[in-house]
């Protein structure tokens, strides 16, 4: 017997919300990125517990994909944001505002 | 098993990996040495096949991938769809100055994987295919936009449209975990089952919410529209109209297959819909009024039909849906001429100012034809195929009731009709500064922009067989076959 | 209560609380060893909840590549903390009412939600349960995931390779 | 009736009186206007077949027992007709012989008076415009048709008025004419509308039988038979509306005899006689319309008193003597306005005559002047000119005299004195204005005499040149209308007994006090004498007593200020009043307000783009936001 | 309702002849401008003579819907081209055949990128002709629409004064009508659970329920009544006239204004009668105002065009008075009043047009004493502004008439007030006709050429058509009655 499963979306939820928190509010380009990865592993845990819940292991598998596709993005967002720093000299979101 | 039900599938696939064959070959000399256009003619030869292989699979069905994977009618109107919209972005890709020539390879073989990846995402009947399918596009498209030579502004944009989505996606991702523990599946036709039922409990709404806001980033609608006119603005003017055309008719179809799985829906759900529709709408069209760059207006229209289209999907019923498959067809056609027009008159890849259309009517009549066509079909003026799309939303709309939203709609329409009048404006009647030579349009260009205006009326004044296409085409959501 | 329910919540706490100070570091080196940490505890509570594979995916994959390649990147462009502010005030006060709203909103809806109060049994999916069932039922998915990554290399590749060659001639280009 | 041939007859005779005008009015506009010889020659033509057509009709008819109506429908739209035919009775027979004979001379006078003016031809169109729409109005079976006509001769005048459209108070005063009629002519078309309304026809032989209207409340009858009668205040120029008509003279001279003395003003009192059963049978109404006659005339007499202008003395008197007749009818004595009305049309369109020729010869139309030019030495014209005069002033034993009489019988017979005392005034005031004219014409002052300050400046009519040639057309219509003038009267009993069978009522009964024969005599004997003293006697000064009083000279040359108060109710209520609200209301409010919400559309657009260009987090920050926001509203 | 079904598609051959007269002049080489011409002339010519043909050969005996053609269109939404006329739309009908081919002859001598005119005006008259004969729904509105969006371009390019402001400001007003008319007219098709456009089968009193009508009815009104320059939503009808060539002009004011009125009877009255009767006093006041408003504006104008376009507003007002009367005097007067209406204004711009086009000028202080110059052309300006006025003997003098009696009948004080009007009318045409026609000579114009009778064929025409139905009403009322006797007997009470 663990917690019920309403405690972990909530633990899983808040979580969430730091990742939000932190990729809405952290001024630099790689925090924001971190923010995004928070984000994601929250939603891994909930899938996880979601697949307990269940008993149904797409849960797992759905996790098993977020962490190829974490590895994606963070390689190609690391990549996008390193080439921009070098233009730039930058990680301040705000500093690119060529676009209007 | 037959090949020819996944045969576009396979034949993209097999296309992206041409292109990176060809990476890897020796480096060709450049277009301005008198080097041939390898990559060029490949492409439009395989995207022309690819509409070809389509079309032979459009009768196709059946499951693949143990049933994560259905072939049906709906997702074979829609890959023929995609299929056409890369050949209409290839075709504009003659003279692309705009990436830089040693990447063309790369070039070619992400757009045909997004393509491919967007034509898994019509057919994906999984959480997880339908995520990963998605994802797959969005990072072909984040590296598309980043890819322009004019670095500084593909940079931003790519930095912005990837930071946007892979938030949305990580919000999608949520509402998925959400969505399937509430549901017990993640399997869409089984969703559709038990979704009804469990349609009003909170952590299904929250989940359908959160899943559908992925979705709606790929849609461009508010809130996860703030990427479109920067992307549209950063990136090169093909990539622009690849987004505009192909990913969001992609977009409409997946959206479509979820929401067809909720059923009738809640009011909450409804309501929700009916207010993301409504300030899409709004905020596209007062956006796009002030706006000097003609992509970043097109950007911001984008919104403003994804507004339109949620209508379409907020009505929960096959008249809606089928209304926004036609509408889907509508703006890929609409779309593609304004930027074939672009692209026609900035032969360099710069971003184009609206003022800078003056005097096209005439250096060019048929692309100023071609534009006034594109542009009053996007505001919806009959007898274009645009109107006709509208019609049909607001005939299913109003059939449920909704006819403030109609009327909310419609009002929007005017004003969209003021900015594109704007854009009318500067190509039927400002003159240029100082004279400009009428442009070259080399004949298939012509022979493209007569079938866009041909297009665009005769399917606005004679629907009924794409009507028809599109009603029979809603059919297996509903477990019609 | 039992042990394992003890646990969960030690853990969560452990994760929520490493979380919390991770994205609250101004050095960014610092965050990332945070963030490491709490996906260690990500990764213990995966394996409390059945999943021991995943849990080792976590540790490998994501504490320990993706992490490091943030260290990586942070180490090889050697930012000095700026004098950025942490926490505009115009950015944290929205958020954190937004953020708030949100949890106390998920945390009632999933409280409220009838089915999700029973406490979790508990339930392990061995590794080989576990393949079988990915590549019975999700091979597309890995087909699909292959080529993403590899749309991912070609796009590293070609935002991060051509840049020394091209940025002189890309700067004359701009407008 | 139909089929027979008296009724083909008289048909085929109304409808060539009637259109032969209209045919040569559309061929001269359309085709003939370089060949202005050509023109006149339709012209005159058409008018002569009226002529003969109505003098015709008038013999045929000459003991017309009962009114005969041809009618046919002109249009019907769903539960409504309208009626389009003719009605011929004694009145009509009178009133296109009138007209007609009149529009004849005028024609033919015309030929010497316009001779060389660069418009011959287009004026002998509107010549015959007005024939055809004064004929048919005299011939109209319903009262919807003659407000069509009637709207026609409003045109023709406005035209004619504005002839020399070059010269500008000639434009104004067309326009002026043709907006204050048009203001009677609401009142009128309101009138008609609501009988309309309230009984479903419109026919005259309808309204003036007394059985049709039994049942109509009287306080309607009343309010209808006033608004009516406002489209005869506007047309026959009586108190309010009266001032266009002395603007009016503006125009040819031949044209001030024949629309504003003779025929046209007269149509508001060929009006008031031909609906005079239906007029009678409210009291309060014709008691209204005696008070609005007398005063029109006490008020013309007076400012005639104090012109120079000679076609203005006439025009004044043209209002006062159209009073006279509008009293006579209000007073009940139809027989007396109608007679009043033929007598008049005879003697004035003598005198406009008499004076056109003056000023076609001297090119002025100043009194003092033409008697210094010395105007006396043409003596056809000045012998009609003094027989006219004598005429207008009820001199016996000229016609004017007999209509006088009768006029005052009719009034004589109402109970209130007050009527017939100021009838008498105005006998006396008319007397001495028309012979005011005729001594200043016939004794010139000496050289040195002091004149008069001119008051009224622009009276010199200038336009076309001076012709000595044509002098003999324009002498024959004086001498024929002079002839008519001196024997019309002796037929006043016959003409008594054409009238008033027609009638239906016969309005001045019997008892006429043997007084009544002299006092008008008197009176007038005594305003020529006034005028004898002070304009004719050798050494007179030649000013008049009413010039002695500057405050009431001057009122009386500023026509009561009557114009002066339209002047001021135009320019400032309407026009710099309402209509300039208007126009500021729908530039500033209306107009305001939709440029207000487009460019309110556009500063929000500039809002919202302002917003997209924000920095990426704040993007994210919305999608947070609003995605809170929708779930909060879930437990909404 | 009589269903007369045509024996050779007369109809849609007017459709035809605009639409391949437009595509012919697109392949015409853009410098032969006289050829363009020649084929446009011709083409509208073809188009005259075929709605007169229809004009004259519908039996007015027989009334209902003659000249039927009945397409199934998009059978799944119950749509269908489908149209015929009856005696609402015949008048209207040939309104626009002869303000279309005038409107062509008035252009003659445009010289600045004809071809692109010329298609463009023919667009605009095919989507006019099509809605005044379309009796499916979404075909009127389609029609609608089609009328409305060359305008911009017409105005915008070859437009005079604030053309580009003139120019939005109408395309924005007008398709804020369709805003309200599309909802509207679905709201119709999905309220009748028929799933049919089909006018015919919509139109039976009791298909909708009251509450449905009035709403229905409401936003009909409002849709359409921008068209007709009801007041408030009147402004952008004199700036769009000013700015507008004349051609454009002539149609604007003399067909596309009536599309509003006609389509406030055609879908709005006779679709929802009961919103009508509910609705009418409310249009009644609205009109009214609209009478007196226009012409105390127009009182105030200095540009010769804003004052036709502010009388047209005064006029329109007046159609607006007679088909809120509810009667069949009313309706008839209001039909009659469009067409007149239409034949007027068109005249008035075109002979504006005329002396423009030698002066350069349509400031009223800056003419003057045009009469001695070019007097035919002045005859022709007068006698318009004398049947704006209401004169008898032109045709509009009978729509007033019978609007103001119908008034008279269910709103007395209102035709007490638009009676009045009649002589603030008066005073502003005649003091336009003075200042502009009458007074002195103006040096700077003297020399310039008066019409010459190939030019002035247009005009000709016009005033022909104002002084026959002047002095022949029931030329028109005979056709208009067939249909406005059986629609108020029909009408539940």
């Amino acid at each position: 017997m663990i917690a019920p499963f309403s405690h972990v979306l909530v633990v899983a939820g808040i979580l969430f919300a730091l990742g939000a928190f932190c990729a809405v509010t952290r001024r630099n380009l790689i925090m924001i990125v971190l923010g995004i990865e928070i984000m994601l592993n929250a939603a891994a845990i909930a899938f996880v517990g979601g697949s307990l819940h269940l008993d149904n292991l797409d849960g797992q598998t759905f996790v098993l994909f977020i962490l190829a596709v974490a590895a994606t993005e963070v390689s190609v967002g690391l990549a996008i944001i390193v080439y921009a720093f070098r233009r730039t000299g930058s990680f301040d979101p705000a500093d690119f505002n060529l676009l209007r | 098993m037959n090949w020819i039900t996944e045969g576009p599938e396979i034949f993209y696939f097999g296309a992206s990996l041409w292109f990176l064959l060809l990476t890897f070959a020796a480096p060709q000399k450049p277009v301005s040495n008198g080097g041939r256009r390898r990559e060029y003619l490949s492409a439009i030869l395989l995207a022309s096949v690819g509409i070809l292989v389509c079309l032979a699979s459009v009768r196709a069905e059946g499951w693949l991938f143990i049933r994560a994977y259905s072939v049906d009618l709906f997702s074979q109107v829609f890959k023929t769809l995609l299929s056409l919209g890369l050949f209409l972005i290839v075709s504009l890709c003659g003279s692309i100055s705009d990436i830089d020539e040693r990447r063309h390879n790369e070039f070619y073989f992400l757009l045909f994987s997004c393509t491919l990846a967007l034509m898994l995402l019509v057919s994906a009947d999984h959480l997880l295919s339908i995520y990963l399918s998605l994802e797959l596009s969005s990072y072909s498209l984040y590296i598309l936009v980043a890819l322009r030579k004019r670095r500084a502004l593909g940079l931003e944009a790519g930095i912005k449209y990837f930071l946007t989505g892979s938030f949305a996606a990580a919000v999608m991702l949520f509402g998925m975990a959400l969505l399937y523990s509430s549901c017990g599946t993640a399997y869409l036709p089984d969703m559709a089952k038990v979704l009804p039922g469990l349609i009003s409990r909170p952590t299904v709404i929250m989940g359908l919410l959160f899943t559908l806001g992925g979705f709606f980033f790929k849609l461009a609608v508010f809130p996860f529209h703030s990427w479109a006119p920067d992307a549209y603005q950063g990136a090169s003017n093909q990539v622009a109209g690849y987004i505009a055309t192909a990913s969001k008719v992609a977009a409409i179809a997946v959206v479509l297959r979820v929401l067809a799985s909720a059923g009738h829906g809640s009011a909450y759900l409804v309501h929700v819909l009916v207010i993301l529709s409504v300030v899409s709408m709004t905020l596209g069209n007062l956006a796009a009024i002030v706006q000097k760059d003609l992509k970043r207006l097109l950007a911001f229209s984008t919104t403003a039909h994804s507004g339109y289209v949620l209508i379409a999907l907020l009505v929960l019923d096959p008249a809606g849906y089928s209304a926004a498959i036609f509408y889907a067809l509508a703006l890929l056609v609409m779309k593609f001429t304004v930027f074939m027009v672009i692209v026609e008159l900035a032969p360099d890849g710069r971003n184009l100012q609206i003022e800078e259309l003056a005097g096209l009517h005439k250096r060019s009549p048929i692309m100023a034809l071609a534009l006034l066509v594109a542009l009053f079909s996007l505001a919806g003026i009959p007898p274009t195929v645009g109107f006709t799309g509208k019609f049909l939303i607001f005939t299913a709309a109003i059939q449920k009731g909704y006819v403030a939203l109609v009327i909310i709609a419609m009002i929007n329409v005017v004003i969209s009709l003021y900015y594109y009048l704007l854009v009318i404006k500067a190509a039927y009647l400002l003159e240029p500064a100082e004279a400009l030579p009428p442009l070259l349009v080399s004949f298939p260009k012509k022979l493209l922009a007569g079938f866009s205006i041909v297009g665009i009326v005769v399917a606005g004044f004679f629907p009924y067989w794409l009507i028809q296409i599109a009603n029979a085409a809603v059919l297996p959501l509903f477990g019609g076959r | 209560m039992t042990l394992y329910g003890i646990l969960f919540y030690l853990i969560s706490a452990a994760v929520i609380g490493a979380t919390a100070i991770a994205i609250t570091r101004k050095n960014l080196m610092h965050a990332v060893v945070y963030l490491i940490v709490s996906f260690f505890g990500t990764a213990m509570l995966f394996y409390l909840f059945g999943a021991p594979l995943l849990a080792a995916f976590e540790v490998i994959i994501y504490a320990g590549a993706i992490m490091v390649l943030f260290l990586f990147v942070v180490m090889m462009i050697r930012e000095e903390p700026s004098g950025e502010s942490v926490f505009p005030a115009t950015q944290w006060v929205p958020a954190a009412f937004f953020c708030l709203i949100y949890v106390f909103v998920a945390a009632a809806m999933a409280v409220q939600t009838p089915g999700l109060n029973a406490p979790l049994k508990m339930l392990t999916a061995s590794p080989i349960q576990f393949a079988v069932h990915v590549f019975e039922y999700h091979w597309f998915s890995i087909e699909v995931v292959s080529l993403l990554l590899l749309v991912a290399l070609i796009g590293a590749l070609n935002l991060g390779a051509g840049k020394s060659a091209h940025c002189g001639q890309d700067g004359e280009e701009e407008k | 009736m139909a089929g027979s041939p008296a009724y083909a007859v008289d048909l085929t005779a109304m409808i060539a009186a009637t259109m032969l005008p209209f045919v040569s009015f559309l061929t001269i506009l359309i085709a003939t206007r370089g060949r202005p010889r050509l023109s006149a020659g339709l012209s005159i033509g058409s008018v002569t077949i009226s002529l003969a057509c109505s003098i015709a009709l008038l013999a045929l008819h000459f003991h017309l027992a009962a009114p005969i109506e041809f009618s046919t429908r002109l249009l019907a739209s769903g539960g409504l007709d309208i009626p389009f035919g003719f009605l011929l009775d004694r009145l009509n027979l009178l009133m296109i012989a009138i007209v007609s004979a009149i529009c004849f001379l005028v024609q033919v006078y015309s030929l010497g008076y316009m001779a060389g003016d660069p418009g011959f031809s287009r004026y002998y169109g509107f010549m015959s415009l007005f024939t055809w729409a004064m004929m048919s109005l005299a011939l109209s079976a319903s009262l919807l048709q003659l407000y069509f006509f009637w709207e026609l001769v409003g045109l023709s005048s406005y035209l004619l008025i504005g002839f020399w459209y070059e010269k500008f108070s000639a434009t104004q005063a067309g326009k002026k004419a043709f907006v204050m009629t048009r203001a009677g002519d609401a009142a009128f078309f309101i009138g008609l509308l609501l009988l309309f309304v309230h009984t479903g026809d419109l026919s005259i032989a309808h309204l003036d039988s007394r059985s049709a209207l039994s049942g109509v409340s009287p306080s309607f009858l009343t309010l209808s038979a006033l608004l009516i009668f406002g489209g005869i205040v506007g047309k026959s120029a009586q108190f309010p509306l009266m001032t266009w008509l002395p603007d009016a003279m503006e125009g040819p001279t031949p044209v001030s005899a024949l629309l504003h003395s003779a025929t046209m003003v007269a149509a508001g009192v060929y009006l008031f006689a031909r609906l005079f059963p239906f007029f009678s049978m409210s009291s309060v109404a014709m008691t209204v319309f005696l008070a609005i006659g007398t005063i029109s005339m006490l008020l013309a007499s007076t400012m005639a008193i104090v012109s120079r202008d000679i076609k203005k003395v006439w025009a004044y008197s043209t209002i006062s003597q159209l009073g006279f007749m509008i009293m006579a009818l209000g007073a009940g004595g139809y027989f007396a306005g109608v007679f009043h009305l033929t007598t008049h049309a005879g003697f004035k369109a003598l005198l406009f005559l008499c004076s056109g020729v003056f000023i076609h010869r001297y090119e002025t139309n100043d009194i003092y002047e033409l008697s210094r030019f010395g105007a006396r030495r043409m003596v056809i014209p000045t012998v009609s000119i003094v027989l006219g005069a004598a005429a207008l002033s009820g001199l016996p034993p000229l016609s004017g005299y007999f209509s006088k009489e009768a006029i005052m019988g009719s009034l004589a017979a109402m109970h209130n004195p007050l009527w017939l005392a100021a009838g008498l005034a105005g006998v006396f005031l008319t007397a001495y204005y028309s012979f005011r004219v005729i001594f200043i014409l016939l004794f010139p002052r000496a050289e040195g005499a002091a004149s008069p300050p001119p008051q009224e400046a622009g009276i010199t009519a200038g336009g076309h040149a001076a012709h000595e040639s044509g002098y003999r057309a324009m002498a024959w219509p004086l001498i024929i209308l002079s002839a008519v003038s001196v024997i019309f009267g002796f037929f006043k009993t016959s003409f008594k007994d054409f009238i008033g069978g027609g009638a239906a009522a016969g309005g001045a009964a019997g008892m006429e006090p043997s007084w009544l024969h002299i006092a008008p005599l008197a009176l007038a004997l005594a305003g020529v004498g006034l005028a004898w003293v002070e304009f004719g006697r050798k050494g007179a000064k030649q000013i008049g007593f009413v010039d002695r009083m500057p405050v009431l000279s001057r009122l009386f040359a500023e026509r009561w200020y009557i114009d002066r108060f339209y002047g001021l109710v135009v320019e400032f209520v309407i026009d710099r009043g309402i209509s300039r609200l208007c126009s500021q209301n729908d530039r500033k409010v209306i107009d305001g307000s939709i440029d207000g919400i487009c460019e309110g559309t556009v500063e929000s657009g500039w809002v919202v783009a302002f917003l997209q260009t924000g920095m990426i987090q704040y993007r994210l920050l919305a999608i947070l936001g609003v995605l809170a926001l929708l779930l909060l509203c879930f437990y909404f | 309702m009589h269903m007369e079904p045509a024996t050779f598609p007369f109809l849609s051959a007017i459709l035809l002849s605009c639409v391949v007269g437009m595509l012919t002049i697109m392949v015409i080489p853009e410098e032969r401008h006289v050829l363009i011409k020649q084929v446009s002339i011709f083409f509208s010519g073809v188009c005259l003579l075929l709605t007169l043909y229809v004009f004259f050969a519908f039996n007015r005996s027989l009334g209902g819907l003659q000249f039927v053609e009945q397409v199934s269109w998009i059978p799944t939404l119950g749509i269908s081209y489908f149209n015929a006329v009856d005696g609402f739309s015949l008048p209207n009908l040939l309104l626009t055949g002869i303000v279309f081919f005038t409107g062509v002859l008035t252009m003659w001598e445009l010289n600045t990128r004809v071809k692109e005119y010329f298609a463009l005006y023919f667009l605009l008259v095919t989507g006019v002709f099509g809605l005044f004969m379309s009796m499916d729904l979404f075909f009127i509105f389609v029609w609608y629409d089609v009328s409305l969006f060359p305008m911009y371009l017409l105005i915008a390019i070859w437009g005079t004064t604030r053309k580009e402001y003139g120019a939005m400001k109408l395309t924005l007003y007008l398709l804020a009508g369709s805003a309200l008319i599309l909802p509207a007219i679905i709201f119709l098709w999905a309220k009748s659970g028929l799933n049919t456009f089909s006018f015919v089968s919509l139109m039976h009193p009791g298909m909708f329920s009251p509450a449905d009508q009035k709403f229905a009815f409401l936003l009909l009104f409002l849709g359409f009544g921008i068209l007709a320059a009801v007041w408030p939503m009147h402004t952008w009808s004199p700036d769009g006239h000013v700015a507008a060539p004349h051609g454009v002009s002539m149609v604007h004011a003399g067909v596309l204004m009536k599309i509003g009125s006609f389509g406030v009877l055609r879908v709005a009255i006779m679709l929802c009668p009961l919103g009508w009767i509910y609705w009418a006093k409310s249009m009644a006041v609205l009109a009214v105002i609209g009478i007196i408003y226009g012409a105390l504006v127009g009182l105030r104008q200095t540009d010769l065009k804003y004052v036709i376009g502010y009388s047209s507003v005064s006029h329109m007002g007046v159609v607006g008075l007679g088909l809120s009367t509810v009667t069949v005097a009313g309706l008839n007067g209001a039909v009659f009043q469009m067409f007149a209406h239409g034949i007027m204004t068109a005249l008035l711009f075109s002979s504006v047009g005329y002396i423009y086009d030698r002066t350069h000028t349509k400031l009223i202080p800056e003419l003057g004493g045009l009469s001695r110059i070019m007097p035919v052309a002045s005859a022709f300006f007068i006698l318009a502004a004398l049947a704006g006025v209401g004169l008898p003997g032109l045709a509009n003098f009978w729509g007033e008439l019978l609007v103001f009696l119908a008034a008279f009948k269910v709103y007395p004080l209102f035709g007490v007030i638009g009676v009045v009007t009649l002589v603030i009318t008066a005073l502003f045409m005649l003091r336009v006709v003075q200042k502009t026609f009458y007074g002195p000579a103006n040096a700077r114009f003297a020399g310039l050429p008066d019409v010459s009778p190939w030019l002035g064929t247009p005009r000709i025409i016009l005033a022909a058509v104002l002084l026959i139905l002047g002095l022949y009403p029931s030329l028109l009322f005979n056709v208009i009655r067939t249909a406005s006797v059986p629609f108020m007997n029909g009408l539940p009470r």
